[in-house]
């Protein structure tokens, strides 16, 4: 049984996606029944382990594939943090997806490789030793082409162009870094963070660097971001799993992995590449956001977000602090939750109303209350509004900033702040305040469009509302901390 | 899992109250009539503010574990807060025009009340940072509420000067909160003292907090808020809101710090500096605003002084409050009045109140400005004492002004607002005498001992006198906004838009150009005598390593 | 100067003939003739050098009539494909290289 | 009857009763003999699996005198890899090679030629003797040449002609080298030369012998025959030409390199070799990046993917072979060799089905054929994640044991190599899969069978499982390895 489960978590986005490609694209009832089904049974699955892990227990299974290859699938209490929000917003991606499409071309092939997407960051999630790890990195690279390039026209195709140019080379860098460590240190178990001793400092950093620029390229860190906004020519279920579940937040899961599992916190500061990969986070986190404020395409707006908010988790991550690791842990929800929010809705306002610019915006609010209501609210968390899911993780980046000697994060946090209110607050004033264009058209009588974005707005709501307690993802990030990764 | 909630429920339903009854515009039937709960709202604060029994709250599920507590200077200003905005809110109810606009004036006028009442009542930093935000964010509806070119001009600075104050807040109580290793707001406020990086905190803090307390040179939202905004919304500004940044100062200003003089030398220009600036202005709410402004330096003096532990400061808030948002409120109703009694009627209760601010013998005011003169330094008490001339001053202009200023809207009905406007002005006269033995421990007969009475009583005569002079030969009139005028939106934001980097295509053509060109060599490889000499000299040079001579 | 070892050298000089003619003749023909000549040279040299101590070894003449028969049905193909390639493309050199002046243009076509 | 014997003789009798029988028939006869060969193969693997190296002598006759075969882990391994692929070929042939498709003659020619390369390639596995492998390699080069040619144009045949070429010469440096090593040691059994005392004239029969099996190797700078001829034949030819024939050259290389001499493996003439392997990759990428044609690009991939298998020489060669690591390169670039045969098969199918439907292998007349035929285009997409060395492919596994060696022994720089040639794959297999994704499609494709399209998507697949289920085939080809570290890193 212990064994089983993992293996079966991942069969149940796996098997989907190989039946949905075979499905022809009419039958629409089987194919939306097969991936919503498959969805809800892997929340359930999810459901059950929380609670037993959270007892305490921890399942693993393990495929040995050649010397020095076992494929080790281990859930512990961070891999299910990570994949309970997958599973969550997949299950909420999948819905809104199908009423996005309706019945659009090459539906069996886009919900295929959709789930085959989810299926990789689960793995990536459960990931015990980092060779599997690696596996699922590159499945889900190549699972996520097709769905940027989905459109199939010239921009989409430019665009999942560069996601691989960016990507390759990343996975390059990993493979490259993975297989210097494991030739030293043999194969690399999460669980117990190899015997560094045999490699020379200078090798460390180097080998860190390398780790860096691979995972690095997915959290978009600056300068290896530019595939994010271009890979806004997807379908806007596209953009949202890929900003708020898949890609970025493999990235920066990554991160975490590496700094904490791979070398640990202390050789991290030890190694003395805890501060410069945090300068590096800041650096993107303030030009993501400076980006940003320069998009007058909503998506664009939003991908840049995403590329600062991202790098908040692996600024947590770098600081190498039990405060910092929780407010990093912590949004890796938080930002999904909220930025999946956006996403939906500028998917909502582009499908009823056709708009894609902010201009487009005005006095949207009257016409959408519930849609606007929405994005209103991830904004507003974005910008780290009490009590909204960002203020919490803001808070504790903060506190672990302070506690890990580097007071600088402050500043960029407070930084952050306003330019993220720079580029959303005038969004949110252009829906409630500016006067519709006299063309202006679009309802939300689309329930299954909003419905998602609902329940992700009032969850990026409640996760800050109950932070304290133990069921939400901050209590989760606690324990973490408390269990894996107290000094 | 601990229990949901410890200690008595009051202080809890004082903050949820209001936020249900901000839900209420959400179903559409009730939307149009939605203000009529307005001052309801405020009622369960009322009444814990009177009964109320100490002790504290907790809910540590919630947020990051809220506890609330009712500080004794919290206590008189959390009354006052929901006196305040029970009047306004009876005036709102009363006055504003029924429209899906009022609907969402309603929910964000409860958020606001909530954030108002929460930062009186949180005993834990973020409790408090979060009631801190509700209360300066959400307000920004009640300026831009009427939607005018220049309400959204003058919300532009609040927001903007607002999120400014909210983030070096959060920064200041993260290096607390940090430094204390505990949320406990009396716990932050000890460590601030002593704690590495303590000054630096106490600078963001006092930062953060003056802009809403409208501390000097960061006030200049106030006086362009105050004449945009609906008349309750002003009430509540200038009455309650703006004493948010007061508590916030009195609860994490550590004792002994430098910044007590920085205050003090702050609040004194405020207090004079405004109060002339505002004989300026003509709109009888930008001159209420500028005389807020300065009685704030009056009260942030008091709090840099560290008088009484903060207890004379919030007492002297609590006749302020009271009597700004009457003053306010009159001006509503001196709009709604149509006859010339009820004109009349509305310019003497007005100048009571004016008085009462100005610190006449007897009034309220002149019990809080007795109270906070105890135990100051000479100097700085002889600038609390002058400082009764000038608002004295700016209180006549504003009485002058309000009765030229003519543009009566009928149809509203005077007595009721009338009679919520003076019930609060009532509050604002007794409540201090009430409050005496409890705020101050000065002798019950203090007040009415000659001395005080005289040093009250000369620069409300000087005041009047210079009044009469201005009148007749007024300052010049400027736009409000003394710092600052307000910019048009930023257009630079909006940069000429830069292509997303998809990849360096110059670079891209070369290398193709480059592979083209590497095809040429591998056709001349294909040649036979090429490939065949290749041959043997792989032969060759196989053998040459391979063989040993 | 025993006769193994002029058979050694002749099958050298044949080798030596046959690699020139292979890399100097572009016409096909002339390159099958190269190889023979090559094969028929270390055919001799294995028959030379295999021949050890006193009396004949089986072992290089099987080999060599072996060898003989592989290069006979290499030949067979080979020439088979010249007259192929010369039928299609109408002469019996490859297209990267350049026709030989002396040769008839019509060579091999029909 | 013996299994190994079995794999040898089946095919060459297939191959005459194709040629005697009349078409119709021969063709069934010729499939019956793949099917029967396939079983033997089974047959062989598992005998090997349970009872280790299988050995028979010819006619009695023990080496020197007579010849010896023997079918051990690798072998047996390499013996799998050309059934499945031919295998998969016959099945894709039965349509693609049609006589109203190909024309009468190639479709007759074809079915002979095929088992013929198939008995050569058992053959070459599983001989011991070098003369013995000289006679297999040259039937091998006869049949393929003859595939190469069965298409009939004119650029098909130039093609053929200069692989013959290259062929012949290669043969001939060959068997000058066996010519020396016998003269020197008076046999040619692999085995007695490893254990021979060394003669001054070893070097030199080495070097002829590697520079001839290099040149039939394809290996750069002696690729030039390989692209033309192999785009040039039909695509179940080339899927045979590309996947398999280069194997066997290379085979012998490596048996010469770790067992008949490993003496002289020279640490500089190991670095040439890797080197020419680092030049193969990265010149072979390059070109397939500059071609207009599928079959062009898919021909100079292999190129490139023949460069890895040299990188193993200086990792495990030489004083390599005694090390912790020889044995996780050394299984590393067999891994290659498998897994690149079943991609590359799959790769060269999935061509000849689109041309088959629109005519045209020409990039720009692919377009959107991946609404069209979507299981050929995964397929592809499937072979292509396998030459990009990604996991969880058979060519992940090949390029992380030999990275994974080449840093254990200090090389990192043909890691370095080989994470380039990854990157390099990924440039030029995009091109296709861009275009085939693109949304217009110019030409009207004919219509094709999902069955025909259902074997390069199993070949294809097939190549990734290899990576997911590598522990089974890494033990298995330990099996009768000289000096074999059982355990890898």
């Amino acid at each position: 049984m212990t064994a089983a489960l993992p293996v079966l978590i991942l069969m149940t986005s796996l098997v989907p996606a190989i039946v949905t490609f075979f499905l022809p694209q009419e039958s629409h009832l089987l194919r939306n029944a097969l991936n919503l089904g498959s969805a809800v049974l892997k929340l359930a699955l999810i459901v059950a382990m929380l609670v037993a892990v959270a007892g305490g227990a921890i399942y693993e299974a393990a495929l040995p594939l050649a010397p020095g290859l076992v494929l080790l699938l281990r859930v512990d209490e961070i891999a299910l943090l990570f994949v309970s929000l997958s599973a969550t917003l997949w299950l909420l991606t999948t819905i809104y997806a199908i009423a996005y499409f309706g019945d659009k071309a090459e539906l069996s092939r886009f919900f295929g490789f959709f789930s085959l997407c989810v299926a990789a960051t689960t793995g990536l999630a459960l990931s015990g030793s980092l060779i599997s790890f690696f596996l699922f990195f590159e499945m889900l690279t190549l699972s996520t082409w097709p769905l940027v390039a989905h459109k199939q026209n010239r921009a989409s195709l430019d665009a999942a162009r560069s996601y691989l140019l960016f990507a390759l080379p990343g996975s390059a860098a990993l493979l490259w870094a993975i297989i210097w460590l494991e030739s030293t240190t043999g194969p690399v178990l999460f669980t117990d963070p190899p015997d560094l001793g045999g490699i020379d400092p200078w090798s460390q950093r180097a080998i860190f660097a390398l780790f860096i620029i691979g995972v690095g390229v997915k959290a978009a860190l600056v300068p290896l971001h530019g595939w994010l906004p271009a890979a806004m020519a997807a379908p806007a279920p596209v953009s949202a799993l890929l900003h708020a579940v898949a890609v970025v937040k493999a990235g920066a899961f990554g991160v975490i992995r590496v700094v904490y599992d791979v070398f640990g916190a202390g050789t991290v500061v030890d190694l003395g590449v805890g501060v410069p990969l945090a300068a590096l986070a800041s650096l993107t986190i303030l030009w993501g956001s400076i980006r940003a404020l320069q998009q007058d395409e909503i998506k664009k707006r939003l991908a840049f977000s995403t590329v600062s908010q991202v790098s908040y988790i692996v600024l947590g991550a770098a600081l190498a602090g039990p405060y910092a690791m929780i407010g990093g842990l912590v949004h890796l929800v938080h930002q999904g939750l909220m930025k999946i929010t956006l996403f939906f809705c500028a998917g909502i306002y582009d499908e009823r109303a056709g708009i894609k610019r902010i201009d487009g915006l005005n006095g949207l609010g009257a016409r959408m209350p519930w849609t606007s209501t929405c994005f209103s609210l991830g904004a507003m968390g974005m910008v780290g509004l009490p009590p909204l899911a960002g203020f919490v993780s803001k808070f504790y980046l903060g506190l672990g900033g302070i506690e890990a000697g580097a007071p600088w994060v402050l500043a960029v946090l407070a930084a952050s702040t306003l330019l993220n209110a720079a580029y959303f607050l005038p969004l949110l004033y252009r829906l409630w305040f500016l006067p519709p264009a006299e063309d202006a058209s679009g309802d939300e009588r689309a329930p299954a469009l909003v419905a998602p974005a609902v329940v992700t707005a009032a969850g990026s709501l409640g996760v800050g509302i109950l932070a304290a307690s133990a069921i939400s993802p901050l209590g989760w990030a606690n324990l973490i901390v408390l269990r894996g990764y107290a000094p | 899992m601990s229990a949901l909630l410890t200690g008595s429920v009051w202080p809890f339903a004082v903050l949820v109250w209001p936020l249900l009854l901000g839900l209420a515009p959400v179903v559409p039937a009730w939307r149009v009539q939605a203000p009529w709960v307005l001052p309801l709202a405020p009622l369960p604060a009322l009444v814990f503010a009177l009964f109320g029994a100490p002790g504290a709250t907790e809910l540590p599920h919630l947020i990051l574990g809220v506890e609330l507590e009712a500080v004794p200077g919290g206590a008189l200003l959390l009354g006052m807060t929901a006196a305040v905005w029970t009047a306004a809110g009876w005036h709102a109810a009363r006055t504003l025009e029924r429209s899906w606009r009022a609907g969402i004036l309603v929910g964000f006028w409860c958020l606001t009340l909530a954030g108002n009442l929460g930062v009186f009542l949180a005993a834990d930093v973020v409790t408090f940072y979060v009631a801190f935000a509700a209360v300066s964010l959400a307000a920004w509806f009640l300026v831009v509420h009427d939607r005018t070119e220049s309400a959204l001009a003058a919300g532009r600075v609040y927001i903007t000067l607002a999120v400014a104050g909210e983030t070096l807040l959060l920064a200041g109580l993260l290096i607390g909160a940090q430094a204390a290793d505990s949320l406990q707001i009396a716990a932050v406020r000890e460590s601030l003292g002593q704690a590495p990086l303590g000054g630096l905190a106490v600078a963001l803090l006092v930062a953060g907090f003056g802009i809403k307390a409208g501390l000097v040179p960061l006030h200049v939202w106030l006086p362009l808020a105050h004449p945009v905004a609906p008349v309750p919304g002003s009430a509540v500004l200038s009455g309650a809101i703006v004493k948010a940044g007061l508590i916030g100062l009195l609860l994490f200003l550590p004792a002994g710090t430098d910044w007590g003089a920085v205050l003090m030398g702050l609040g004194l220009l405020g207090a004079f500096a405004a109060a002339l600036w505002g004989l300026t202005q003509r709109n009888p709410k930008a001159v209420l605003a500028y005389s807020t402004v300065s009685q704030m330096g009056l009260m942030l003096l008091l709090v840099g002084a560290g008088v009484g532990a903060g207890q004379a400061a919030a007492f002297y808030a609590l006749h302020h409050g009271m009597a700004k948002g009457a003053l306010f409120l009159l001006v509503g109703v001196a709009v709604a009045a149509s006859t010339p009694r009820e004109r009349r009627a509305t310019l003497v209760l007005a100048g009571a109140v004016a008085l009462s601010v100005a610190g006449l013998p007897l009034t309220g005011g002149a019990l809080v400005k007795a109270a906070a003169k105890d135990g100051l330094a000479p100097a700085a008490t002889f600038a609390v004492t002058l400082s009764g001339a000038t608002t004295t001053l700016i209180l006549a202009w504003f009485l002058h002004r309000l009765a030229v200023e003519r543009k009566p809207t009928p149809g509203q009905n005077w007595a009721a607002l009338a009679a919520g406007a003076a019930l609060l002005a009532l509050a604002a006269m007794l409540a201090p005498w009430v409050l005496w033995s409890g705020a101050t421990d000065l002798p019950a007969g203090y007040p009415l001992r000659a001395s005080v009475m005289f040093d009250a009583a000369w620069p409300v005569l000087a005041g009047l006198a210079l009044a009469a002079l201005v009148i007749r030969r007024p300052a010049p009139e400027l736009p409000p906004g003394d710092l600052l005028t307000v910019s048009r939106p930023r257009a630079r934001l909006h940069a000429p838009r830069r292509p997303v980097v998809v990849l360096p295509t110059a670079l891209g053509r070369k290398f193709v150009r480059l592979l083209i060109r590497a095809r040429t060599p591998e056709m001349a490889l294909r040649r036979w005598s090429a490939a065949g000499g290749l041959l043997v000299a792989g032969v060759l040079l196989l053998a040459i390593l391979l063989v040993d001579f | 100067m025993t006769g193994l070892t002029v058979f050694a050298l002749t099958g050298a000089a044949l080798v030596g003939l046959g690699f020139y003619g292979l890399l100097a003749a572009r016409h096909l023909l002339r390159r099958v003739v190269a190889f023979n000549l090559i094969g028929s040279g270390l055919f001799l040299f294995f028959g030379a050098a295999g021949a050890r101590g006193v009396g004949p070894d089986p072992v290089p003449q099987a080999l060599i009539i072996t060898g003989i028969v592989v290069a006979l049905s290499a030949t067979a193909l080979a020439v088979g494909l010249v007259v192929v390639h010369a039928r299609a493309a109408g002469h019996a050199v490859l297209p990267e290289e350049p026709e030989e002046p002396e040769e008839p243009k019509d060579e091999g076509a029909t | 009857m013996n299994a190994l014997v079995a794999v040898l003789a089946l095919p060459l009798l297939g191959a005459l009763a194709a040629v005697a029988l009349p078409p119709r028939a021969g063709v069934r006869a010729a499939l019956l003999a793949t099917a029967l060969t396939v079983a033997a193969t089974i047959w062989l693997l598992l005998a090997v699996a349970r009872r280790g190296v299988q050995g028979v002598i010819l006619g009695g006759w023990e080496p020197p005198l007579g010849i010896g075969l023997a079918a051990d882990g690798l072998g047996a391994a390499f013996i799998a890899m050309s059934a499945a692929v031919m295998g998969g070929v016959a099945l894709a042939a039965r349509q693609m090679m049609a006589p109203d498709v190909v024309g009468a003659r190639a479709a007759f020619g074809f079915w002979p030629l095929m088992l013929l390369l198939w008995a050569a390639l058992n053959a070459v596995f599983v001989s011991r003797d070098l003369f013995n492998l000289y006679v297999g390699l040259e039937l091998l080069s006869l049949a393929a040449v003859a595939l190469v040619a069965i298409g009939g144009k004119e650029a098909a045949l130039a093609a053929a002609m200069r692989y013959m070429i290259f062929a012949l010469a290669g043969s001939l440096l060959y068997l000058a080298g066996v010519v020396l090593a016998y003269a020197a040691h008076g046999t040619l059994d692999i085995g007695l030369l490893a254990a021979r005392d060394a003669a001054p004239s070893d070097g030199l029969a080495l070097a002829l012998m590697t520079a001839g099996l290099l040149a039939k190797t394809a290996i750069f700078p002696f690729h030039v025959w390989l692209p033309p001829a192999h785009a040039g034949a039909p695509a179940p030819a080339s899927a045979l030409l590309s996947g398999l024939v280069p194997k066997a050259s290379f085979l012998i290389i490596l048996r010469l390199w770790f067992e008949a001499m490993p003496d002289r493996a020279g640490f500089a003439a190991l670095m040439l070799l890797a080197g020419l392997g680092a030049g193969a990759v990265i010149w072979g990428s390059l070109q397939a990046m500059a071609q207009a044609r599928l079959k062009m690009i898919v021909a100079y991939s292999t190129v490139a993917q023949l460069g890895y298998l040299l990188l193993v020489f200086p990792i495990a060669g030489g004083d390599g072979a005694a090390q912790p690591w020889a044995a996780g390169a050394w299984t590393g670039a067999m891994f290659q060799v498998l897994s690149h045969a079943l991609a590359k098969a799959a790769m060269f199918l999935s061509a000849g089905l689109y041309l088959a439907a629109v005519g045209s292998d020409r990039l720009g007349d692919l377009r959107g054929l991946a609404r069209t035929m979507p299981m050929t285009a995964f397929a592809f997409a499937l072979a292509a994640v396998t030459l990009m060395g990604l996991p969880p492919s058979g060519g992940f596994t090949a390029k992380y044991l030999m990275m994974t060696a080449a840093f254990a022994a200090g090389q990192w720089y043909w890691a370095l190599v080989m994470a380039l040639g990854g990157l390099l794959a990924a440039a030029y297999l995009y091109r296709p899969m861009a275009v085939l994704f693109a949304r217009e499609s110019l030409i009207a494709p004919r219509p094709v069978t999902r069955a025909a399209q259902a074997v390069p998507l199993v070949l294809a697949g097939a190549s990734i499982l290899l990576g997911v289920f590598s522990a089974p085939p890494f033990e298995f080809m330990q099996i009768g390895r000289p000096d074999a570290a059982e355990e890898g890193l």
